[in-house]
């Protein structure tokens, strides 16, 4: 593409990208090939396991592959921190013919998350599955398990739409059969999974269809040529369409309310380390889509202004935040609870895409990262009581807390998180969120964000008091949780206290992310013309 | 050593001793004794602190940078210092005696109880010496968080309700409102850091003021302000230790502590007396002194009633912050230390009847008196005290608050202390004349006897202090005059 | 015996006289039982000699919370009072000599300490600290009765006092903004500070409607306590009122209305301490009036009569507590012909009875005359009037009723012992000083503040004051005659404390029971809002609510369909 | 009389009984007093000689007969304020030494 549109005033913008597809000629290093290796690996790894089939093996490979992807997307990360994007032409081909990998700050915080959630949550999902999936399948869920994490940074790295639906797909599949494996625990997996499916399936046709919509008007799938060409046609009608249809296919894969039936059921019943890892990157992953194409492809001003998209959104994030939450309130079973208050948590993170500033869309991304580990935290605790007590429901854990200290104690401070307890990860976030909303004068939003904030603390009370308040029950196997699982808790637990008394990294990152996102197109119209 | 390791030390040991408590559960005496040594660590940090800096103000000591904006930093200033020195003080005391109640009174679960307590104050410590809001708001909320099991302890149903309401009231106002405060502060002006005259002049506009006033004086639920004081007496169901140093000095000081510093360098108390923002808050402290203070005529329990008096003569402080005038400021200050003496007392004293006589409710105190001397007469000094009678402390700083009165011309107000004092003699008396002189009750044994001196002697220790710091309120007072003249 | 001679002494000087006491309370405190009496009879006899031998002046300067104290003004004002003071602290003490209650004790020493340091005040905040001290000792005389009914009264009087001194300090607090400074001294009514301050020493000096406190607790107080009550608190007013509102003229006014009104409750009234305690009233009412016209000649009336007063009222409530101790009522019901078994008591009370009325001879005529002079003087003639009726009226309750009915009347049947010995002893030094003021008042008016230049033994005058008293023990002796005295008979009487025990209670209660109407419909109607509220998020997101359900999948696909077209709707229209 | 009475009692036994004649014969020479010598009049009405006597015995009387409509007026029973007032109740009996005289 040609750089022609690209004025005067935004030239400045192109010394920031850095060139990697033009410099074909030069020998490139490992280094250079990483925006593509951090999917390439898992993504690899995932037939090797399989390929060798050897129990002992698996686990190794999959925390390799990992553990290479998080090293990789740090990497990654420092390099576009300072407002640097990298682009990546896959074989050479430059876009729109090849595929672009294109990292900027938004993604790579994105991968970030997904990839050490991923590192953390391997070791605990090791002993974790060993007690609810049976050893024959533990080949095929580590398998899984990295085409999900394949998938999901896929999403993140790719700079072509389509070949975002391509991940989203793979991820997506994989992880219908990893809630499916829950059925050997309980048999409610399986519905709970061909649900899953169904509606999960339905979100991509969606999304796929507004594909081909832009595709028609526009006839290119790289995100920065679809964001150039659309911004000249604004009256476009088929464009109009494959927004909305995007929006609403993306819109179920974030499980925006009410899209979000598949969501409780999935996160309730799949086993403990699935649960922890979906809910600490799936929905986040759909969320980063649904920024990039509200802010990059479709540009701030054409989805907020000519769109008037902020009060579509803004409402659903409302309802998200209250009726989630109020719904979490009555909740019986410890999981479902904290599936719930996902469905709430995301709801502050459309809203801070709803107010449409930098520092509500900082919130909105530090809070995909906050809310990350402080739910993969949760999650982790419960799978660590279902270990012990047999099962998620109240009843099963009470009193668990004089039983399992350390463990309750990692969930005690999840859940402070999850409230937004100053000195853990969810202040931070709540703090930009209500900033933002002060910042336009929103007094009423700050309210509400605070007022959701204490639903929060009745319902993580309700979870505290079950763990400590109550007796213990007689049957429960009276023993901490074992080592394996405790140290990945405890990083997470740790990492959320660490993340909310010392947010520059994170604060910084969601800033720089949401400033590239802000000025929207612009820039990758530089970038993605400057590549030739 | 440096002012800052000072600074950090004060907080670091009794988290020390927060963290070494459960780790010798079944080490009674050492524990026990390495926590008072704790407390004996931090009282004279505290003190190596006031004697390096003679109480002056200090630059602020960065801790840590949580986002641009958003530091963890200390500062020391002559309020901070005062109350830190109070809390770790009477910590001293408080553990003495809470060893002495914990046995006395067979109750369970002391490493997880005086961890709890340690962490409390460690918080305490955090909120006493914060540079900036934020600082405060985080200990604030820490604090909230480390007495929460403390209220619980027993564990009883009633406990449970009382923790719900604990919880529920302070980190909802604090949430709610306190931190939608905080941001609006720090949206509005770009810092949260504590300044002398204070930062929002010029910042928002006058109309907002008693609005972000509003935010903070309810959001700041910890000073108990009617109609948020409802978790002071629910939090009376933890044991009496906890009544006596966090439910009468640390907790609730904090609350009006963060009140006062609020009133003195986020607003600047020359900026509420030009905009009158405080007016209405100062009428609702007025409210809340004497609507507490006939609440707590009823009250039967004496911990309840006790509770209610706190809760009017924390109205005071918030009182002294809402009428904006130097004197109001300082007679505020100087209330925090003398209620602190003060009550404490009382509370021990309390809890010392009860360790002895297992008896809660005022009308089964008949004639006690004579098997608990030290204990009722503690109670009566104490008592004095709170009114404002004098040679004890409590007397000063309601001089000082009248003359705040007295200086803007706010009668109403000089009515209402005089006032809540006859109140305050109607429900605090009356508990020392039926214990001393009506005869007791026929159940009532005749050899009963004080619980022994680790329970009886500190509320003696408190009610001395009560007499010797009504004649050490003048230095006191002067300590504390840098935070009323402030600059414009 | 001069300072110099004895240097131990001398040092005393040094001390605040009130000092003397509080340490003295403190060792009453700790001593045995033995050694306690002697230590209260002595101490306050060490104190009068420390009194006595002052020099005039500010002694103690004391600076404090940054104000200039001064704790011992001495000039002859505040020394007669003090010397009384200390007179009837050992006086009272002396008759209290059986006492082993360590509570009573103590608190005497520090009542009588804390009325001679708000005497010697020099400024108004050390006037409060004592002020306050004097309501919280005094108290305990009141409690240590150890009844129900004592308690409850204990309570009342100390709220009175308390708001008596919390007045005091608002008003001190106005004073000093107002004017700068803090010296108790002469004072203007005019300013909310003056009044205040004004109104603080009413109280304690039982202006009319003030006055309820007295008679309400006085009776209410242990033998021994009524004596020293009935000496410390109202004169520390009078004083007070005397050094800060001399001259002030609405005084005269409420003095003459305080002469009057208690007269006829006392006659009424079947408690002999509480007929005491009107009687004490009414003779507050004298002094008020002479600290009203403010003549040095009145002023001098003032302190003399209260000199004088504060020891034949000891006397009368030392020979009814007497009584009392005796056959354990005061009730003029229960009494009468007494005078067969305690012929010395029965003289002693008819000593202090004569002392009260006036009589020639005794102390209360060489006192009340200089008032009644300074009223005639200043030609204030329905005051003076007032005064002349009040007078007559004294004879009836106190000079009449309280020796007749106790003493003689009908027989009771009661034959009691006589009085104890050291009792006997008090009664008779306090009614020799009382026959020793009347004989030579030459000795007291050397004591006065202001020089004095009147003779109360005229011819013209004794005559009046004969005439008066004997024509007024005919009216008496033709109404007992004639069944037209009101007599004795048991019962209540209802006087401004009905306001506060009764009407303020029934009223704050039925405010109190509407308020808690209000709140509880108030809080019904918010907890079925809530459970209205609570019911209608359960209904719905609840665990049975259609929220929470998982819906099957169609209905998933419904919301798609729904939001895809919200979606299209919106964008096309924008 | 019977009763064995000290000497005092005895005494003061002759002057109840006689009580009425000495008053009678002290208020005719007061009065006779009044008139005799000179008043030193200040006030309006002092002038008149027998101006205290008559004070004296109006005073008294109004005192009197006012008391009677103050007790019909403010007169309850005894417990009007509860039987635990003061008004109602006993004074403690262990802190006092009731005795009878040892006949």
């Amino acid at each position: 593409m040609s750089g022609q549109v690209a004025g005067d005033a935004l030239a400045g913008h192109a010394a920031g990208v850095v060139e990697t597809a033009t410099a074909a000629e030069r020998a490139l290093g490992l280094a250079d090939h990483l925006p593509v290796l951090v999917v390439l690996v898992p993504f690899l790894a995932a037939p090797l396991v399989v390929l060798l089939g050897a129990r002992r093996l698996a686990w190794p490979i999959t925390f390799a592959a990992a553990f290479f992807s998080l090293a990789a997307a740090l990497s990654l990360l420092s390099g576009v921190l300072g407002g640097d994007a990298i682009s990546y032409h896959i074989g050479g081909w430059a876009p729109p013919l090849g595929i672009e990998y294109r990292i900027d700050a938004a993604n790579a915080f994105v991968m970030v998350i997904v990839s050490a959630i991923a590192v953390a949550i391997l070791p605990y999902a090791r002993t974790s599955i060993a007690a609810e999936i049976p050893a024959r399948q533990h080949v095929l869920f580590h398998a899984l398990f990295l085409l999900a994490l394949a998938g999901l940074l896929g999403v993140a790295a790719t700079g072509d739409a389509f070949n975002l639906f391509v991940f989203l797909e793979i991820s997506s599949l994989a992880t219908y059969v990893l809630v499916a494996m829950g059925a050997y625990r309980d048999k409610r997996a399986l519905t709970t999974a061909f649900n899953y499916l169904l509606m999960g399936t339905t979100g991509a046709t969606f999304f796929v269809i507004g594909i081909g919509f832009l595709y028609m008007s526009t006839g290119t799938l790289n995100m920065a040529d679809l964001a150039q060409l659309i911004a000249q046609q604004p009256g476009n009608r088929t464009i109009h369409a494959g927004f909305a249809f995007i929006i609403v296919g993306m819109g179920l894969k974030v499980a925006m309310y009410p899209l979000h039936l598949w969501l409780p059921g999935a996160y309730t019943y799949a086993p403990s380390a699935v649960s922890a890892f979906l809910a600490a990157t799936a929905t986040k992953v759909a969320v980063y889509v649904l920024l990039r194409f509200l802010f990059t492809v479709f540009g701030p001003q054409y989805t907020f202004e000519a769109a008037e998209l902020t009060w579509v959104i803004l409402p659903l994030a409302l309802l998200a935040m209250f009726a989630a939450s109020f719904i979490a309130i009555f909740q019986v079973n410890f999981k479902k609870m904290l599936a719930y208050s996902s469905i709430a948590q995301i709801g502050y993170m459309l809203l801070g895409i709803a107010m449409l500033s930098q520092t509500a869309l900082t919130g909105a991304i530090v809070h995909l990262f906050n809310h990350a580990i402080t739910k993969a935290t949760l999650f982790m605790v419960i799978g660590a009581y279902v270990l012990r007590a047999g099962g998620a429901f109240y009843r099963d854990i009470e009193g668990i807390g004089r039983v399992m200290p350390w463990t309750s104690a990692a969930g005690v401070i999840g859940g402070l998180s999850l409230i937004g307890v100053p000195g853990t990860a969810g202040f931070v976030s709540k703090w930009l969120l209500v900033q933002g909303a002060l910042e336009k004068g929103w007094w009423w939003m700050a309210l509400l964000v605070v007022a959701s904030s204490l639903l929060a603390v009745v319902y993580v009370w309700k979870g505290i008091e079950t763990a400590y308040l109550r007796a213990p029950r007689e049957d429960v196997d009276r023993r901490e949780a074992p080592l394996t699982m405790l140290v990945p808790i405890w990083i997470m637990a740790l990492s959320t206290i660490w993340f909310g008394l010392s947010a520059e990294w994170t604060v910084g990152a969601a800033g720089t992310a949401a400033e590239a996102l802000m000025s929207g197109a612009s820039q990758l119209l530089i970038s993605g013309g400057a590549g030739h | 050593m440096e002012l800052a390791t000072l600074t950090g030390l004060t907080m670091a040991i009794p988290l020390a001793a927060a963290v070494a408590n459960p780790l010798l559960r079944r080490q009674n005496n050492l524990r026990d004794s390495l926590t008072l040594l704790a407390a004996i660590a931090t009282f004279a940090t505290a003190l190596a602190i006031l004697g390096r800096t003679g109480g002056e103000a200090s630059a602020p000591m960065h801790a840590l940078t949580v986002m641009p904006g958003l530091d963890i930093a200390f500062a020391i200033e002559p309020l901070g210092l005062m109350f830190a020195l109070i809390a770790s003080g009477l910590w001293i005391v408080t553990h003495i005696y809470g060893v002495g109640y914990m046995r006395g009174n067979g109750e369970k679960g002391h490493a997880r109880f005086f961890a709890a307590f340690s962490l409390a104050i460690a918080s305490t410590m955090g909120l006493a010496f914060a540079a900036n809001l934020f600082t405060l708001f985080l200990f604030y909320e820490l604090l909230t968080l480390s007495t929460f099991s403390l209220v619980a302890h027993k564990g009883t149903a009633e406990a449970l309700k009382g923790a719900k309401t604990y919880l529920g009231i302070l980190m909802g106002t604090s949430i709610g409102l306190f931190l939608v405060a905080v941001v609006w502060t720090y949206t509005a002006t770009g810092t949260l850091d504590f300044a002398p005259g204070g930062i929002l002049r010029d910042r928002v506009s006058a109309s907002l003021v008693p609005v972000l006033l509003g935010l903070y004086a309810f959001g700041i639920g910890k000073a108990a302000l009617m109609p948020f004081h409802r978790w002071l007496p629910a939090a009376m169901v933890a044991p009496t230790p906890v009544s006596a140093l966090l439910h009468a000095v640390a907790v609730v000081k904090a609350g009006v502590f963060t009140m006062l510093k609020v009133g003195i360098y986020i607003f600047g108390t020359d900026f509420l007396a030009e905009t009158g923002a405080s007016t209405w808050l100062m009428w609702l402290a007025a409210y809340t002194i004497i609507a507490a203070s006939v609440i707590a005529m009823r009250q039967d329990n004496l911990k309840r009633r006790l509770a209610y008096s706190t809760v009017s003569q924390l109205a005071y402080i918030t009182l002294g912050m809402a009428l904006a005038t130097s004197m109001g400021v300082l007679g505020g200050g100087l209330h925090i230390a003398t209620h602190a003496v003060g009550k404490i007392t009382l509370f021990m004293a309390a809890g010392s009847i009860y360790v002895a006589t297992h008896r809660t409710e005022i009308s089964q105190f008949d004639g006690l008196g004579r098997a608990l001397p030290v204990s009722f007469a503690a109670f009566f000094v104490g008592a004095l005290s709170i009114i404002g009678l004098p040679p004890l402390a409590g007397s000063w700083s309601k001089w000082l608050l009248i003359l705040a009165a007295a200086d803007t011309g706010e009668w109403v107000i000089i009515g209402v202390l005089m006032l809540s004092s006859l109140l305050n003699i109607a429900y605090l008396l009356s508990i020392v004349g039926r214990a001393f002189f009506l005869p007791p009750a026929e159940d009532t044994p005749r050899e009963w006897s004080e619980a022994g001196p680790l329970v009886w002697g500190p509320p003696a220790f408190t009610a001395l202090l009560c007499v010797v710091l009504f004649f050490c309120a003048g230095a006191l007072t002067d300590f504390l005059a840098p935070i009323a003249e402030v600059a414009p | 015996m001069s300072p110099d001679t004895l240097p131990a002494l001398s040092a005393l000087s040094a001390l605040p006289t009130a000092f003397l006491f509080l340490p003295g309370a403190l060792l009453a405190a700790v001593l045995p039982a033995r050694l306690r009496p002697p230590l209260l009879v002595g101490l306050p006899a060490l104190a009068a000699w420390q009194v006595w031998t002052l020099p005039e002046g500010r002694l103690m300067p004391l600076a404090l919370m940054g104000l200039e104290l001064e704790l011992m003004r001495v000039d002859r004002l505040s020394r007669i009072f003090a010397l009384i003071f200390t007179l009837i602290a050992v006086l009272g003490n002396l008759y209290a000599w059986h006492l082993r209650d360590r509570v009573q004790q103590v608190a005497a020493l520090v009542y009588a300490g804390a009325a001679i340091g708000a005497v010697f005040a020099g400024d108004l905040i050390t006037l409060f600290l004592w002020w306050e001290g004097t309501a919280i000792a005094s108290v305990f005389l009141i409690w240590a009765r150890r009844t129900e009914g004592a308690f409850h009264t204990g309570m009342r009087y100390l709220v009175v006092q308390v708001l008596s001194g919390v007045l005091l300090l608002a008003g001190a607090a106005l004073y000093w903004r107002e004017t700068g400074s803090l010296d108790f001294t002469l004072m203007r009514l005019g300013s909310p500070a003056t009044w205040l301050i004004f109104l603080a020493f009413g109280i304690k000096a039982a202006f009319p409607l003030l006055h309820n406190w007295l008679q309400d607790a006085y009776p209410a107080a242990t033998v021994t306590g009524t004596v020293i009550l009935s000496a410390f608190t109202t004169k520390l007013a009078i004083y007070a009122l005397a050094r800060g509102f001399a001259g002030t003229e609405i005084l005269i006014w409420i003095g003459a209305v305080m002469t009057v009104f208690p007269v006829f409750f006392a006659e009424v009234e079947n408690d002999m301490r509480r007929v005491l305690a009107y009687s004490l009233n009414n003779q507050l009412g004298f002094m008020v009036v002479g600290i009203g016209i403010g003549s040095e000649m009145a002023l001098n009336g003032t302190a003399a009569h209260a000199f004088a007063h504060i020891l034949y009222k000891a006397l009368l409530f030392m020979s009814v507590g007497a009584v009392l101790y005796r056959t354990g009522t005061a009730r003029a019901t229960e009494l009468g012909g007494l005078y067969r078994t305690m012929p010395l008591t029965a003289i002693l009370a008819v000593i202090g009875a004569v002392s009260i009325s006036g009589v020639p001879l005794f102390s209360g005529f060489v006192t009340k005359s200089m008032v009644l002079s300074a009223a005639s003087d200043a030609h204030l003639w329905p005051v003076w009037g007032a005064l002349v009726f009040a007078s007559a009226a004294v004879l009836s309750h106190s000079g009449i009723k309280i020796p007749y009915f106790i003493f003689f009347a009908h027989d009771s049947g009661r034959r009691p012992a006589e009085a104890p010995r050291h009792m006997l002893l008090a009664m008779g030094l306090t009614a020799a000083m009382c026959i020793a003021i009347g004989l030579a008042p030459g000795l007291l008016y050397a004591l006065l503040p202001y020089p004095v230049e009147y003779h109360p033994y005229s011819g013209y005058h004794v005559v009046g004051q004969m005439q008066l008293l004997l024509f007024g023990v005919v009216a008496f002796a033709l109404a007992m005659r004639f069944g037209l005295h009101p007599g004795e008979k048991r019962g209540t009487l209802l006087d401004s404390d009905w306001l506060y025990r009764r009407a303020a209670p029934a009223v704050l209660g039925a405010a109190a029971a509407l308020v808690r109407a209000i709140w509880g419909a108030g809080a019904a109607a918010v907890g079925a809002l809530r459970a209205a509220a609570m019911g209608f998020i359960r209904a719905r997101s609840g665990p049975e609510g259609r929220l929470a359900h998982v819906w099957p999948t169609g209905s998933m696909v419904e919301w798609l369909a729904i939001i895809l077209g919200v979606m299209l709707v919106v964008v096309y229209l924008a | 009389m019977s009763e064995n009475l000290p000497p005092l009692a005895r005494l003061l036994g002759l002057v109840e009984r006689h009580f009425l004649k000495a008053l009678a014969a002290g208020a005719a020479l007061a009065l006779g007093a009044g008139f005799a010598i000179d008043m030193h009049a200040k006030a309006p009405l002092e002038s008149f000689g027998g101006f205290y006597a008559l004070a004296g015995f109006v005073s008294l009387s109004t005192v009197l007969i006012v008391a009677r409509l103050l007790r019909a007026l403010l007169g309850r029973q005894e417990d009007y304020y509860g039987r635990s007032a003061v008004n109602a109740e006993q004074y403690p009996a262990d802190q006092l030494e009731v005795r009878d005289r040892e006949p």
